[in-house]
């Protein structure tokens, strides 16, 4: 057995964002988000927040907190990777899909976890309108965000 | 490459002790049917009856009781399937009792019986794991067939007053099943001390070999074949003998019985070494189970705010093998059955690790887990919602 | 002390491939439980799943399509439990069709049912032992659930048109399967082309392990467990994977892969030699089983006025070790029922001789049988009532 870390459960990828998160909130750091999205509960055994500056309508930074797995905190760390500097537009449609296509795949059981992270975006981008008090153009198009770790569904995920 | 390899997943399954693998590879060459009358078949069948009165030493029961099985799993369900086949036939004693914290080899057996109409009952328990008698003394009753609790559990250590649990059983007329998979080696276990009818274990867990085990069952006690087939184990269990595994086992057998006693102070002291050092050096920390019966190498642990899977693979990163929850649940989203059924918060019960110790373990390891795991638990916490 | 030592009972069981026993040493190495995600486990599940696709590959199955099991019997029981529930559980295909020759852990699982109520038919067979095609048309029809044929018998080495039979037993809606277990590595099996849905094997027969075999059954087919519990092989095989031997089986599975053509050859013309010779060295002998469809190392053979244990034994203190009828009946004074089925004479059916030859058999072999057998064979009938 040579090459174990070839053997890891996830892929490369999944592995560097897992050991090295990007954009995760620092202990004592101060962050003054414009709109902040929470999905999950640590019932579920996820939680998710994530935190967003917006200028110019566009994702300007970008901070994430998780409870929760392996995959989790690797899908988390590539979408904040993924949505900075995105338009609001862009940022919203991202999907898991694509966040999982960035992280080289994601075993089929696990696939909800990069969901979770998206979503949140999502719920801060609407948090961020909101306090706006902009009309929300993005939202009638997406089911409500609440934690659905165990019904997400691939076809639900393809909805998305 | 990896400079640190440290198993603590002893639970999940152990290493074959050298002397076990040297006789598997030896009894390798034992090639024979057992069951033939030629030469090669009687030397394999020689070996295997050796094994068979091992084993009965070790767990203080007749050789005559003994089925071999391909493992705990097995046995198991070989119990339930005998009662829910004279369930079927239409006994007046159509009850079962078991426990909420069972092995999923009988949690899952249960549901399926269930599935299909057999009564079922699951008696709780307390908040440390230990079944509540309360609880249990209602539940008995004449209508009941059998009642199967286990001895040690897997993922806490809780270890159950099985032998009170027979008595009372018995004054009912109810036959009474005990899974001891995970006390075999570290705690005495008789069976007729005890006094159950069944019993299972899996050579595995006690550095013998993976994909054996067996099913001890006293003479009058009621039976049927899971597997049905072939004259072997005395029409009890089909299937070309499984001679070297079941030499291994043997093997494994007689040095259980030999270290038990030593083993289990050493698995304590380690185990105890930890549970300090824990609480020593991490805030906010659960030590689930019950802290007095518990098996002796087994230590499982609820961080919050940080979660299992996460710790697991950090730790991994270090070298340092563990596992969350019960190993079967791994990969999926539950949290754990067991912690949840002695009352434990659900975010607890997603967030717990097993250390489990074996034979190979040293103190250098606890140490070197002392090292790591503060850091890791710190850097989640810090990452996670707050 | 033991000048020779033929081993002519490989349809029992055969001996360990050299290479299969290095594997499985090595493989004893990789203890972690292969459903922990720490490495010890990724390191067992990798060496899993490659022994997954050399199965695959040698029977032409998709490695999906694979539950390994304690072995054959295991798998035999496996899929005739998935029939009788779905027809405990209501299903208007409520017939199931067998053969009168199966294995024991067919013949045994029928009886079983059969007793609970369940509805089987035994398929007849011709004197040579094939299925009456005649009659298996008549039985098939649109209630039948599952048709279970197997493809090499183990005593005479007779071997079923499994292709036809499945494609008429496809017409009519119901499921196939196959006991492959003596035909892997003797011929060419190949799922796909037989069609069946479900398959048996056994590594010990095929020079691997002995305690592992697989239950390979096509993603669409129904599927019930036998062992309920952990989420093992996709939920269909509870049970802590049985890792050296399932490495075992994949290194068997690969040489068998390779080696079946030549062995094939090689089997049948010992096989032939020794026919021959009894024919022209002994008088009043009967060859049992077809000639033509015949696996390539088998031989069973009746001789009239001597019988079948004394033979077995005699020839074991030569060091030449066969067996009886079917191993399994061996130490009962049961005449061969594979025989009787065939419409055998009762007598025959008492004193069958099976000579079943494997990779580590040689001419000089032969030659050593063909010299101490006629002696035997005079003496008993010399000492047997007329
Ligand atoms: C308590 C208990 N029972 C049964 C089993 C099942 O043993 P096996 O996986 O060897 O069938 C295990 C371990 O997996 C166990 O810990
Ligand atoms: C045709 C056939 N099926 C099934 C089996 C059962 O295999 P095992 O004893 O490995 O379970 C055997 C051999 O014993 C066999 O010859
Ligand atoms: S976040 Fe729920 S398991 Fe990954
Ligand atoms: S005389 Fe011995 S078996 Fe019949």
């Amino acid at each position: 057995m040579t090459n174990f870390m070839s053997q890891w459960v996830y892929t490369p990828v999944v592995k560097d964002h897992f050991m090295n998160p990007r954009n995760t909130l620092k202990e004592n750091e101060q962050f003054e988000a414009d709109g902040i999205g929470d999905v999950g509960s640590l019932a579920c055994g996820d939680q998710m927040q994530v935190m967003i500056k917006v200028k110019d309508d566009k994702i300007a930074d970008l901070r994430w907190l998780t409870y929760g797995c392996a995959s989790a905190i690797a899908s988390t760390s590539m979408m904040s990777e993924m949505a900075l500097g995105l338009t609001l537009d862009e940022a919203y449609h991202l999907t898991p899909a694509m966040i999982t296509e960035a992280l080289g795949g994601l075993p089929e059981h696990k696939f909800h976890c990069s969901v979770l992270g998206d979503k949140a975006l999502r719920a801060a981008i609407d948090d961020y309108l909101e306090k706006q008090g902009r009309e929300n153009p993005f939202k009638k198009h997406v089911a409500k965000v609440i934690c659905e770790c165990k019904s997400v569904t691939d076809v639900q995920i393809e909805d998305l | 490459m990896e400079q640190h390899s440290i198993y603590l997943d002893n639970n999940a399954t152990t290493a074959m002790h050298e002397d076990v693998i040297a006789a598997v590879h030896q009894a390798n060459m034992l090639y024979g049917n057992a069951s033939s009358m030629h030469m090669a078949g009687r030397q394999a069948a020689l070996a295997i009856e050796e094994s068979r009165e091992a084993l009965a030493s070790l767990i203080d029961a007749e050789p005559s009781w003994i089925v071999f099985t391909s493992g705990a799993s097995e046995a198991n369900n070989t119990v339930f399937n005998i009662f829910k086949e004279r369930i079927d036939l239409g006994s007046k004693r159509n009850r079962i009792i078991t426990t909420t914290i069972e092995h999923p080899s009988i949690i899952e057996t249960v549901k399926y019986m269930k599935q299909l109409g057999c009564k079922v009952d699951e008696c709780p328990v307390d908040s440390t794991g230990l079944v509540d008698m309360e609880a249990m003394k209602n539940l008995l009753g004449d209508d009941v067939a059998l009642v199967s609790v286990m001895l040690g559990n897997n993922e806490t250590g809780t270890i159950q007053p099985v032998g009170e649990i027979t008595e009372l059983a018995h004054q009912v007329g109810a036959y009474v099943h005990t899974d001891a998979t995970q006390a075999i080696g570290k705690i005495p276990v008789s069976m007729k001390e005890l006094g159950v009818d069944y019993l299972s274990l899996s050579a595995h867990k006690f550095y013998g070999p993976k994909g054996i085990g067996a099913l001890v069952v006293k003479t009058k006690a009621p039976y049927a074949p899971l597997v049905h087939g072939g004259h072997q184990e005395g029409g009890k269990r089909a299937g070309t003998y499984n001679t070297a595994s079941i030499v291994g086992l043997g093997v494994a057998a007689k040095i259980a019985l030999r270290d038990q006693p030593s083993e289990c102070e050493k698995l304590w002291k380690l185990r105890e070494m930890l549970r300090v050092g824990i609480l020593e050096r991490i805030s906010n920390v659960v030590v689930n189970g019950n802290q007095e019966h518990c098996l002796p190498g087994t230590l499982d642990v609820s961080f919050p705010h940080a979660e299992g899977e996460s710790i697991l693979l950090y730790l991994d990163m270090e070298g340092i093998m563990v596992s969350t929850g019960s190993a079967c649940a791994s990969g999926s989203l539950e949290p754990s059955y067991v912690l949840l059924a002695s009352g434990v918060d659900i975010e607890l019960a997603h967030g717990s690790i097993r250390f489990s110790f074996g034979r190979y373990n040293t103190e250098e390891d606890v140490a070197y887990v002392l090292e790591k795991l503060p850091p890791i638990i710190k850097r989640l916490r810090e990452m996670s919602t707050r």
